[in-house]
């Protein structure tokens, strides 16, 4: 390995002096080049949780669905009839910083492998995105690029990416969050585990070939700040090859459906080092590999260069002696190369042999264990950490006539299409709910009831409170699931955070993990699993602190599947509100140049709970017609995203919505306030009318309008507002689509 | 001035493209055929082609991932 | 009635178009790598990126023993539907005049279109009602309709264009606003929409079914 | 022997990508750039030369829209 003489080979690989002495003293020795190059990745963040594990153990992992949490490869939930849906979250920011289009498409490739590597058929994608403001070229350039990425591998691979979500902010402007999940069906039985088990067992390694790829890839890449030398990282680009993967799949399962297997493991960030030494560990054994068995790409691969490679698209699994033939056959077929590279030994020990030769000896405990974990000294900031965004609102302050049709233009809020339309979100014939007709993606299951999921997390308002605003975005995602009907099962994130050595950060990432477990808490939702992407900060200071929430959900009947658009002239419109809203932390805030505040209101939970349960049972009992969350924009936006979604206007008295303080507050909070808790409904008065909030719980539902005409009018003390639907649509439809159309992509 | 720009992946880089065809040729008979790589051609009518270099940088190639190679046609072999 | 579904390495929407085809009559995956037909009456070469779309869409998957059996069955007049995909395929093939370059926006695209109904005496549209517009999504890269002048002008005059896009519809650039074309025998059709993905109110549009029962129907008469 | 094979749209054949390079110049300070065509550079060691008209008359190119040419590595020129 070639690092500037200066510094020692530990530190240059991104381990500190103490934790070299901490590997020399576990070894009994020094170690070799290629032991350290193992530690270096195991010993990594992204791969020892070294400044998270300790905050992770407060999540609830426990509930009635649940049937695989935390520390496989995904996490996975019962649906009922003997399916299973497994499920995960993971970031690939770094790579996406540094190479968009590829970076996005292994992190899709990577999700899908952790799915399939538990037994379950991936059937959906969403995404996760966070750039800098869309006029910066740069910002454009990432978007334009991740998107195709994304689009490339999910469309060509034929899982459909049904959902997702984008956010733009000035301080992802440095740091590009690329967040991917994925959702898999198995049949209970068929669900997998990664221990490898019964010492004389083969290993086999399958699919692609192995060659220099991302060496101390993602890894060391997640575990230092990008700094300027990035362009030293590019040589190491992994490219996706969704074509060899979909062959991975159809192998995978195959070998799966037909028992060949004991355990199976995906390949991920740390390649066949961090893949081996957890499949060792957690069956509690060691392994042989032979590295001089492992199919090149590259000829004259140093040892150390095969054991860190993070070559894509490659699987491990361990079979008993007698089923190899059989595995290898089924491998032929799908045109997968498959090499028996080791065994399953009781030594507890992970060696590396080159042509006979140990090049490398090392206890799997001190591998996957032994990683120091590290405290936290978490430190409220005194001064404010970010800077108040530039005003961009063309309109005065007060005149809500023309802020309404430009929030819908504002780039948090615009139609997605220009994106989703890149998606291909109905291969496999699951699809109930597309992009745009719900606030949660809906996906038939065999037996006719269906899957709701849900993807969110508003760094603004986690940066400006990290409990509250996590606890809102873990909120967000159950309220999207209850416009569908659906009840949460199981929960997944992705914490994308700055440095955890600084004492902000780490108040950051402590408190948002603190409101994550209440939040569960408060549903009675487990977390199945996840991920962690720290250090987001080069250039311009740490990103919003960003924990990326994933929510699954079940409804009980697919052709029941609520819809956000209304859908009928004369149907009664009524606002369900267990909170007011506000407007510090809003979009309209940041559109006006506002800085953050110091603090979002405190909510009542239960009330939150009541008006999430209500909205569900009104959508699973046939109530409603539409069913749809307020969040960025306010009651105005959600009312016209109403209106627009199904091409109908509507009349709205906003006295009438009331809410249960009972002062009046001004127009512009009225119209625009966001916070969690609202929602739009809408569907025949008497129905909508016998509506009523269960006793106890500190929650409104007033029926304040009728759907019809092709306006949206708005009454208030002060008169009337009304914008035709054509006034709205038109800047909805372009403040995302304008930022796409000007850039040019050759097929990468 | 009419050039060319040839692009291809850079050595070392995964080129799926490549393996499909190589895999491909014998089924058709075709033996005998190694290191296939697919890429990119780029012609075009350029009045200072001291530009092509930054054009190619900016958004013909993808640096990172790409290596390309800048012909004038005159110099190029005629069509068998 | 029985349907075989062709599965190439690398395509996606063959279990989708043997649902389809079973809500119709029965149906059958057939791999790549046989010759056997396994006496399908018909054969539908669904969508997805057989061999990753590489080099040229549809370019490898042509050569596969499989197809070897589906020309065959074509020049015999069996009916063969391509979809997407199956339609680049075709092209490629030579079954189907013309072929399908890059959309004119670069990029990939899935949306639901409407379709014009040009004719309804065929073996794929005779259960459609003239004139009729249907509603199926389409999601494609490639799927721009092209041929030059002269055999444009033949396709049109014999007849062959079954689909158009519907004004405005048009998101891909082709060529006369062509979605999908026969050879000029009328029993190999190919289009780049996805009927397969409109056959059920749960998911969307049942527009598509239309197609396949016309396939079958198209066959009882003949027996 | 190390070989190339130039394809390119057939002259007169829509060519989207061309024209999306072309528009796209102007706007990153490239101006004097017309006729742009974008088309696909294979490169392969094949041990008879004699084959490759066949391979791309059969694999490679579609005759329909595409024209190739074919050019040992060796003529062709180095970057300027
Ligand atoms: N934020 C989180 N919340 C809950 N579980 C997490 C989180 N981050 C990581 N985990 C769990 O820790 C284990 C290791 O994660 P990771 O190294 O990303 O797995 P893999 O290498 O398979 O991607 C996984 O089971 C993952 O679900
Ligand atoms: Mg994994």
């Amino acid at each position: 390995m070639s690092e500037p003489a200066a510094i020692p080979a530990h530190r240059a690989l991104g381990l500190t002096d103490a934790e070299y002495d901490l590997i020399v003293e576990k070894m009994g020795r020094e170690p070799g080049p290629v032991e350290l190059s193992m530690f270096s990745l195991m010993w990594s963040e992204h791969c020892a949780y070294k400044h998270s594990k300790k905050l992770l153990g407060q999540l609830p992992t426990e509930g009635r669905y649940l049937l695989m949490g935390p520390g496989e490869n995904a996490g996975a939930v019962d649906v009922g009839d003997g399916l299973a849906v497994a499920f995960k979250v993971e970031s690939h920011n770094h790579p996406s910083a540094v190479e968009p289009f590829q970076g996005a498409a292994t992190g899709v490739g990577g999700i899908l492998r952790d799915i399939f590597a538990v037994g379950a058929r991936p059937i959906a994608v969403l995404d996760s995105l966070r750039f800098g403001e869309p006029d910066g070229t740069r910002s454009r350039y990432l978007l334009e690029h991740a998107v195709a990425g994304i689009g490339h591998y999910g469309n060509s691979i034929g899982v459909p990416t049904v959902g997702g979500e984008i956010y733009f902010e000035p301080a992802y402007e440095q740091n590009c969050l690329v967040n991917a999940m994925a959702l898999g069906v198995a049949p209970h039985d068929r669900l997998t585990r990664a221990a490898a088990t019964g010492p004389g067992n083969v290993l086999i390694l399958f699919g692609a070939l192995t060659g220099r790829d991302g060496i101390g890839g993602a890894s060391v890449l997640a575990s230092a700040e990008l700094g300027e030398d990035d362009a030293a990282k590019r040589p190491t680009v992994q490219i996706g090859d969704p074509f060899a993967e979909k062959k991975l799949l159809e192998c995978s399962l195959e070998l799966l459906d037909r028992e060949l297997l004991v355990s199976l493991q995906d390949l991920g960030a740390a390649g066949l080092t961090s893949s081996s030494s957890e499949m060792a560990s957690k069956g509690g054994l060691g392994l042989d590999i032979h590295v001089d068995r492992v199919p090149l790409r590259e000829p004259g691969m140093e040892p150390f260069e095969i054991m860190v490679s993070e070559s894509q698209e490659r699987m491990l699994c361990v079979v008993e002696p007698s089923k190899v033939d059989a595995v290898l056959a089924v491998c032929e077929k799908w045109e997968t190369t498959a090499t028996a590279i080791g065994e399953v030994t009781d030594s507890g020990h992970l060696r590396v042999i080159q042509n006979g030769a140990v090049v490398g000896d090392m206890p799997v405990i001190a591998l996957v264990d032994d990683c120091p974990l590290y405290d936290l000294d978490p430190v409220k900031p005194t001064e404010p950490i970010y800077p108040a965004p530039p005003r961009t609102l063309r309109a005065d302050d007060d005149d809500v006539q023309a802020i309404l049709p430009e929030l819908l233009g504002a780039p948090n809020i615009a139609s997605r299409r220009a994106v989703f339309e890149q998606y291909d979100w109905l291969v496999q014939s699951r699809t109930v709910r597309r992009p745009d007709e719900a606030d949660a993606a809906v996906l038939l299951l065999p037996d006719g009831a269906a899957i709701a999921v849900s993807i969110d997390g508003s760094g603004r308002r986690v940066a400006a409170d990290p409990y509250r605003g996590t606890v809102e975005a873990v909120f967000e995602c159950a309220a999207n699931l209850a416009c569908v009907g659906a009840e949460p099962l199981g929960l997944t994130n992705c914490l994308n955070f700055g440095n955890p050595e600084k004492p902000h950060v780490a108040w950051q990432l402590t408190e948002s993990v603190r409101g994550m477990a209440d939040a569960c808490r408060a549903l009675d939702t487990p977390v199945v699993g996840g991920n962690v992407s720290l250090y987001n900060e080069s250039g311009g200071g740490p990103i919003y602190p960003t924990p990326v929430v994933g929510l699954v959900g079940r409804l009980p009947d697919a052709s029941r599947a609520g819809r956000l658009g209304f859908a009928l002239a004369g149907d009664a419109i009524a606002v369900v509100r267990a909170a007011s809203p506000s407007l510090p932390g809003s979009e309209l805030a940041k559109l006006r140049g506002e800085a953050l505040p110091d603090g979002l209101p405190e909510r009542n939970v239960a009330a939150l709970r009541g008006a999430i349960e209500l909205v569900r049972d009104a959508v699973r009992n046939g109530i409603v017609r539409s069913a749809h969350d307020v969040a960025e924009g306010g009651l105005a936006v959600a009312l016209a995203e109403a209106a627009l979604a199904g091409g109908i206007g509507a009349k709205v008295d906003l006295a009438a919505v009331g809410g249960h303080k009972r002062e009046s507050k001004p127009l512009d909070v009225q119209l625009f306030g966001e916070g969690p808790g609202t929602f739009v409904l809408s569907g025949p008065r008497e129905l909508l009318s016998e509506l009523k909030a269960p006793d106890g719980v500190h929650l409104t539902v007033k029926v304040v309008g009728e759907v019809g005409g092709d306006a949206l009018e708005i009454e208030h003390e002060g008169g009337t507002l009304a914008w035709s639907l054509d006034s709205l649509r038109d800047p909805r439809e372009r403040g995302l689509a304008d930022a796409l159309d000007d850039t040019v992509r050759l097929d990468d | 001035m009419k050039m060319r720009v040839l692009i291809r992946p850079k050595a070392g880089i995964l080129d799926p493209q490549g393996q499909a065809v190589e895999r491909a040729l014998p089924a058709l008979g075709f033996d005998g055929v190694s290191q296939v790589h697919v890429g990119r051609l780029v012609e075009l009518d350029v009045a200072d082609p001291a530009q092509l270099p930054a054009m190619c940088d900016k958004l013909l190639a993808n640096p990172l991932i790409e290596d390309y190679e800048i012909v004038s046609v005159e110099q190029a072999a005629p069509a068998s | 009635m029985k349907f075989g579904v062709l599965r190439f390495p690398g395509t996606c929407d063959e279990v989708d178009a043997q649902l389809a085809c079973e809500r119709v009559a029965n149906a059958e995956i057939l791999w790549h790598g046989d010759r056997d037909l396994k006496g399908a009456d018909a054969i539908v070469i669904p969508g997805g990126f057989s061999y990753g779309d590489y080099l040229r869409v549809g370019a490898i998957a042509r050569f596969s023993p499989l197809m070897e059996s589906v020309i065959d069955f074509a020049k015999q007049g069996g009916p063969v539907l391509g979809i997407c995909n199956g339609f680049q395929i075709l092209c490629e093939a030579g079954l189907l005049p013309g072929t399908l370059l890059p959309n004119s926006t670069l990029r990939f695209v899935c949306r639901q279109v409407d379709l014009t109904v040009e004719r309804t005496d065929t073996v794929f549209t005779n259960a459609c009602e003239p004139g009729e517009t249907l509603s199926i999504p389409a999601k494609h890269t490639t799927g721009c309709w092209y041929a030059p002048k002269q055999l444009h002008e033949q396709v049109e005059a014999n007849g062959q264009v079954l689909l158009r896009y519907a004004p405005g519809q048009n998101f891909n650039g082709s060529l006369a606003d062509v979605a999908g074309v026969s050879n000029e025998a009328g029993n190999v059709f190919g289009l780049m929409p996805h009927p397969e993905h409109a056959v059920d109110p749960l998911t969307g549009s049942v527009d598509g079914l239309t197609l396949f029962a016309s396939i079958r129907d198209s066959l009882a008469a003949h027996v």
